[in-house]
């Protein structure tokens, strides 16, 4: 009697590049983004050139970045609906250090970001320690953080901004525009967070069986604090590009973009129940919004009907990704 | 370019559920056709960065003339310095856009809060209080809420004893009317910044069976005929005209793209419409 | 007690109240150096609890904890671990879908100088690891993908990764075979040669007299006596766990076996394309064993059977007439209703009270006038519910407060209550106690009495032999063998087992 | 061993009606609203005058009306995210049916609600059958049920609606607003749909444990289903009555609408994972939000700040009544 796990076909240890690829969460979304282009290609004029593919990026960046974040508070199988909010707070924060106090942009960054790892760090403290459903205690600091934007700027946008602070939105670096650099950095760290730093592996522990994880040792409550504290500073980030683009604080941006977020991250491929899951997905998932957005006003397809092929096309992608059954 | 290539004209909403603005739309839809242009249109949702989207979009797919209904004035200046670097014209429409714009086509919005109010005013006796039902924070907007407060200020027996905001959308300005109603149990007369929030107020006025009266700003069609009805507590708006803020701005857009020397500034005239002139107005 | 150089663990008055049990009062126990310590008890016994509190993952309200000598307190599993102790766990403490090496060092990868994981050291070290448990297992695919058996080991693995110098095993032995468990026990034997010290849970007690030197038995909660393995019987053994004597396992076979109307034929079913083509039938009255190895297929040819997982291929004929059966809802229309192999992630909702849980599929029964009327669906669950023996304070206690037996007594009294005419039992008896044990098998003859005809899936040789009229051998994903009468015997069935299988 | 089912302290079969109470999820909302309400009596003139208590029972109605259907979907594990969508497509299209085409209410209605039906019937296949994520389903259902309603409208409010179909937002039966007695008359049959009847029951266990739910033969798919289009019923039903209180479909309108009635769920005491909630506590949390927002506007708290005040009594009332630990 032959002991347990016999395998009928043993599989290679880790299976070539492609192979990996093939298995990896994120194939199926990559699929979804070359087919959409392709699309797109046909469909419209000068869709793939550089200008446009640039513009793709670029108008993808800002969700691109907030779902670095939301990725990662998704896999532990929670939520963060507080990032519009935090892009609202952050931007217009290190706009009013500018304009009302004329720090320079090297210090008015930072506090915006700060902003928003504090947010991040209550969130995480409420779902972390005080065991706070996250949908509602981010629900809630949405609220709290929005509030205080619009009494900070009174309502009114912050303008006047420095040039050097809005290279940030439209400067270009090696033929790149510097949101474009952002965003890939940003997916750069987040890369290596996850996959190959600890944290990341108790990230996906914790979506995968949170009572195991901690059984196991790990330090659950803190890693979630960080997770939120992660997410609020990546929406931070976004924030401060968002301000940069738009060269002022705006107190009413960011509404509904922790929608877009969420959408790119399940686009993505990573399951909304935690656990399982790919960064590069969630790339992938925000560039191919992007490019329904700007593919369809290419086509000059009317902006209510944009809403329902977009709805369509994340549905076909959703169903055609989603895992087969059992 | 090619000389055959019809004219393209590209035009970027602040927002697509607002009568007001899909007026303008028709009336674009109508102008372009008459000359052959081409037109795009796109519905920023009162979300800056989208309508910054937006507009890459369409320098992508080379319009010649953007007309711009920024849905912040500050907010959309990068996109109006892209489309000027593209070599577009640029005309903003509504409401006014920071930036390199070749010209803004829009009403005297401080008239139009000064007009409504005054109305508002005499109607209620020159005394009691009034509430003030605000909107998104645009220059516009603003402005009327300028020019209706300096209006009232003329009348030592008027208060207002209120501000909130209905965000310019019925439903939202219904539950704050009927808050604000509540709260203020002699309140005389409410001013609205628009026929979005207008409508909303007259719905809570009416159903509180109050003697309150209203007005408020647009002249739009389901105003226009709620003024009518006999009876009617909503006693005046000071019209707008989207269609020849469209047909102005494309007028100019033209004329600079031929060379002119245009105006840095259109400002259209209002007109008070009150329940008399309401029988013969329409947008 | 007396305190010694020997001693590994003492416990000394240790007590534990829940919300309206009191699962432990006044626990002493005292567990040597190098000594391989059983601890029985039934269902409910408090066993599990008491090494929770030992992990520091409970609190206890009551008593002491010693370790060499020292008194101790944890506040965490982590804790705990600082001071040698692992734990297996009965329910598993895995990340589905973390591959094995990355749920072995959970919260202790290693890391390179970059402060990265350091993959290729932890792939090695799980790799010699499992070499020595003797298993061969896939280590770059997510645990979730393993089977039961392997995810045990994943678990037995990581334990032993932590070298302990106490090693908790919580029933680690329900879902392996008899051969995988002999592994174990080698594994066992070794550490205690290397003086590790070893708390043994399990409910087969012929197992305590194959590793274990010295026995404490829990009864309610309470200290119910000690005894040294060469000292005892598992009569004695039984008496001091029950308080009385348990006459027979298991009742007399009907003699002729059953051999009533065919209530259930399936002349062919093939879960794959390609795979094993098998057929089996079910007569009336008849208690039918599936046999054969963890892994062999049973579970799944009796869930594609019944719809609850797709097959390729199927016919199945109910009291002779074809019926389709695409999902469980079918299934139980068809009379055939299921007790699934994991009860907590299949049977139950953890969350609802016994009365939910029993009446949960059956509320057509409690119907007046389109709305469940309490009172029947109350008069029910609280008979069904004392017919199996279930212990709790009353049918409003939450499942999930119940001990593993007990809660497996809620998913059968479920059926009971139902008229359904096939039933599949899937390891009806894991987990659970040798009371317990002989109630359930007693109910399954009372079922088959009232002409219900079951499917019985047990790894358990001896309940398949002293239960079963026929018996369904698999091997490698096809029954390889049927046998009835005096041919179900161990031999017979496991050398069935061991064959080849795929080919009759 | 002594035969089983031993009951050491026989709890009374029910306890009283207070013990019941006090033991359901609703009970701390209820405390939440009865101190909330007294702090706002205290702060401000006339609070608790039929007129403003009406006015309360009013402006929560629609929120109210649409977290019944929300309270199934989260129940089950699920969301609806597409609610405030369909509160504008059943408003415009029931509108639309009475102005262009001159239905009378009595057959435009039940077209409006339809519609919501159909909406949801349409998510529910997609979670049920097609097993793909609620979230993400109904995010895209929203986006299209919106591009509808805005397509049908032209992006119009539809006006000129008969007295008969505004008495349905304005009106008075027996001393009370219509909208109210609405939501009062939903309430009522979700009661019994869900505490009653074995809908109910199934809609928590597949919340408890979705598969064992399944394999006990329950037809888990067909009661997911049922429960979007419960969802589309009642944000439909919420529909109508919010066209009926502006007396005019409005495309644009209901946006944020979902926010608002998972606060209210949440609120109530329904546990966001599924499985554990009550529909009562349900209407508590809409009450109580109903109570914020009047309250602070009657004590003249700008818009500002009450977002700040909200958010925060949000995360305190949460955090009272959030499952003890462990
Ligand atoms: N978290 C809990 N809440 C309430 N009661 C509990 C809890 N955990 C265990 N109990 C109760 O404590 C008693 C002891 O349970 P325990 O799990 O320790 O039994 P066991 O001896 O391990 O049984 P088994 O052999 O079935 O695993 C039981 O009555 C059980 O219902
Ligand atoms: N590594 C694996 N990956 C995928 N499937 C597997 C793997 N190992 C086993 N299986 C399949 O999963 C099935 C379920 O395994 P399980 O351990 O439940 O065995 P079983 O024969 O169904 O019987 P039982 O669990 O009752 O002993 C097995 O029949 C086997 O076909
Ligand atoms: O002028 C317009 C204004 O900018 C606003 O957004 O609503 C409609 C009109 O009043
Ligand atoms: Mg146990
Ligand atoms: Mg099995």
């Amino acid at each position: 009697m032959n002991a347990t796990a016999t395998h009928p076909t043993p599989p290679a240890p880790d299976g070539g590049l492609f192979t990996q690829l093939r298995r990896s969460t994120a194939f199926l979304p990559l699929v979804g983004l070359v087919a959409i282009s392709v699309f797109m290609i046909v469909a419209t004029d000068n869709f793939l050139s550089w200008g446009n593919v640039q513009n793709i990026a670029l108008q993808s960046s800002i969700n691109a970045i907030i779902a670095v974040g939301m990725t990662a508070a998704i896999l532990t199988g929670g939520i963060d609906l507080s990032v519009g909010a935090v892009v609202a707070l952050s931007g217009t924060l290190a706009s009013g250090m500018m304009v009302q106090f004329g720090l320079p942009p090297m210090l008015a960054v930072p506090l915006g970001l700060a902003v928003g790892v504090v947010i991040g760090l209550f969130n995480g403290y409420c779902v972390a320690y005080l065991r706070m459903p996250p949908i509602i205690v981010t629900l809630a600091t949405m609220g709290i953080a929005r509030g205080i934007a619009l009494i900070y700027t009174g309502g009114y946008p912050i303008d006047g901004l420095p040039d050097s602070f809005a290279f940030l939105g439209g400067g270009v670096l090696a033929g790149i525009k510097v949101p474009i650099l952002i965003m890939l950095a940003t997916y750069l760290v987040a890369y290596v967070l996850l996959n190959m730093a600890p944290f990341g592996r108790y990230v996906y522990a914790i979506g995968g069986n949170e009572e195991a994880t901690r059984l196991s040792g790990v330090r659950v409550s803190r890693y979630k604090l960080l997770v939120y504290a992660l997410s609020g500073f990546t929406a931070a980030v976004a924030g401060i590009v968002q301000a940069a683009r738009v060269t002022s604080g705006q107190p009413g941006v960011g509404v509904g973009f922790e929608l877009d977020a969420i959408a790119a991250v399940v686009m993505g491929g990573t399951s909304i129940a935690g656990g399982r899951g790919a960064i590069v997905g969630t790339l992938v998932g925000a560039l191919l919004l992007g490019v329904l957005n700007n593919g369809l006003n290419m086509i000059g397809v009317s902006p209510y009907l944009q809403l329902i092929i977009k709805g369509g096309i994340v549905l076909l992608a959703i169903f055609i990704s989603r895992e087969a059954k059992r | 370019q090619t000389p055959k290539q019809p004219l393209r004209i590209g035009m970027t909403f602040q927002e697509l559920n607002n009568p007001y603005f899909v007026t303008m739309k028709q009336a674009l839809e109508e102008a372009a056709a008459s000359i052959g242009a081409t037109v795009v249109t796109t519905d920023a949702r009162h979300d800056v960065a989208k309508q910054i989207g937006d507009v890459e979009d369409m320098i992508q797919k080379k319009i010649d003339i953007l007309l711009l209904n920024p849905t912040d004035s500050t907010g959309v200046q990068s996109a109006v310095r892209s489309a000027k670097k593209a070599g577009l014209i640029v005309v903003a429409v509504d409401a006014n856009a920071q930036g390199p714009v070749d010209s803004f086509v829009g009403s005297k919005n401080i008239d139009a809060g000064r007009l409504a109010c005054e109305y508002l005013a005499k109607s209620i006796g020159e005394k009691g209080d009034v509430a003030i039902l605000d909107g998104i924070p645009v220059v516009p907007i603003l402005e009327r809420v300028k020019g209706c407060r300096e209006a009232l200020a003329k009348y030592p027996g008027i208060k207002v004893v209120s501000t909130q905001n209905g965000k310019q959308e019925r439903a939202t300005a219904l539950t704050v009317t009927e808050n604000i109603l509540q709260a203020n149990g002699n309140l005389k007369g409410i001013f609205s910044v628009n026929d979005g929030g207008s409508m909303g107020a007259l719905a809570a006025i009416e159903a509180s069976g109050k003697d309150v009266k209203l007005a408020s700003v647009d002249g739009a069609p389901e105003a226009i005929k709620a003024m009518q009805k006999p009876g009617s507590k909503f006693i005046a708006t000071t019209a707008q005209y989207p269609r020849d803020q469209i047909r102005l701005a494309i007028g100019i857009a033209l004329a600079r793209k031929w060379g002119a020397n245009v105006p840095a500034a259109v400002p259209v005239d209002v007109k008070l419409i009150d329940a008399e002139g309401a029988k013969t107005f329409s947008w | 007690m007396t305190s010694s150089a020997q001693e590994m663990l003492r416990l000394e008055g240790v007590s534990k109240r829940f919300p309206g049990v009191k699962a432990l009062s006044g626990i002493d126990l005292s567990i040597r150096k190098g000594e391989v310590h059983a601890l029985l008890g039934e269902n409910g016994a408090g066993k599990s609890t008491l090494m929770k509190i030992l992990g520091g993952i409970y609190q206890a309200d009551e008593g002491r904890i010693f370790i060499e000598g020292g008194e101790r307190q944890f506040a965490g599993y982590g804790d705990a671990i600082a001071a040698g102790i692992g734990i297996i766990f009965q329910e598993f403490s895995l990340v589905p879908y973390l591959n094995a090496v990355e749920n072995i060092f959970l919260g202790r990868y290693l890391r390179n100088r970059f402060g990265l994981m350091d993959k290729a050291a932890m792939k090695r070290s799980a790799q010699a690891l499992f070499d020595e448990l003797g298993v061969q297992i896939d280590l770059g695919v997510p645990i979730c993908r393993l089977s039961v058996a392997q995810q045990q080991f994943v678990e037995i693995g990581k334990a032993l990764s932590l070298d302990a110098k106490l090693l908790v095993l919580d029933e680690p032995t329900a879902t392996l075979t008899p051969n995988e468990a002999g592994h174990l026990f080698r594994i066992m034997r070794e550490l205690r040669a290397r003086g590790v010290a070893m708390i043994f849970i399990s409910h087969h007690l012929d197992e305590i007299f194959e590793v274990c030197d010295r026995i404490s038995v829990l009864r309610d909660g309470a200290n119910a006596g000690h005894a040294e393995v060469g000292a005892t019987d598992v009569d004695a053994l039984v008496e001091m766990m029950v308080g009385r004597r348990i006459e027979h396992s298991f009742p007399s076979k009907p003699q002729p076996a059953p051999r009533g109307r065919k209530v259930l034929e399936v002349p062919e079913i093939q879960l794959a394309k390609g795979g094993p083509v098998n057929s089996f039938d079910l007569h009336e009255g008849e208690i039918l064993g599936f046999a054969g190895l963890v892994g062999s297929g049973r579970t799944e040819l009796a869930l594609g059977m019944m719809g609850a997982d797709r097959v390729h291929r199927k016919t199945v004929l109910r009291n002779g007439q074809p019926v389709r059966l695409n999902d469980p809802t079918q299934a139980l229309a068809n009379g055939i209703g299921l007790l699934p192999e994991s009860r907590k992630v299949e049977g139950l909702i953890t969350d609802f009270t016994i009365r939910f849980n029993i009446s949960m599929n059956n509320l057509g029964s409690h119907k007046r006038a389109g709305l469940v009327s309490q009172r029947s669906e109350k008069q029910s669950a609280t008979e069904l519910s004392k017919r199996v023996g279930v212990k709790a304070p009353g049918i409003e206690t939450r499942v999930a407060t119940l001990s593993g037996g007990n809660q497996q007594k809620v998913v059968i009294a479920r059926w009971l209550g139902h008229d359904c005419e096939v039933l599949i039992f899937d390891e009806p008896t894991r987990g659970i106690d040798v009371g317990a044990k002989a109630e359930i098998y007693g109910l399954m003859r009372e079922l088959t009495r009232q002409g219900k005809s079951i499917v019985m899936i047990s790894s358990e040789l001896p309940e398949i032999v002293g239960m079963c009229d026929r018996v369904a051998v698999f091997s490698g994903g096809a029954i390889v063998a049927t046998l009835e009468g005096d041919a179900i015997n161990s031999g017979d069935i496991m050398r069935h087992a061991t064959s080849s299988g795929g080919l009759q």
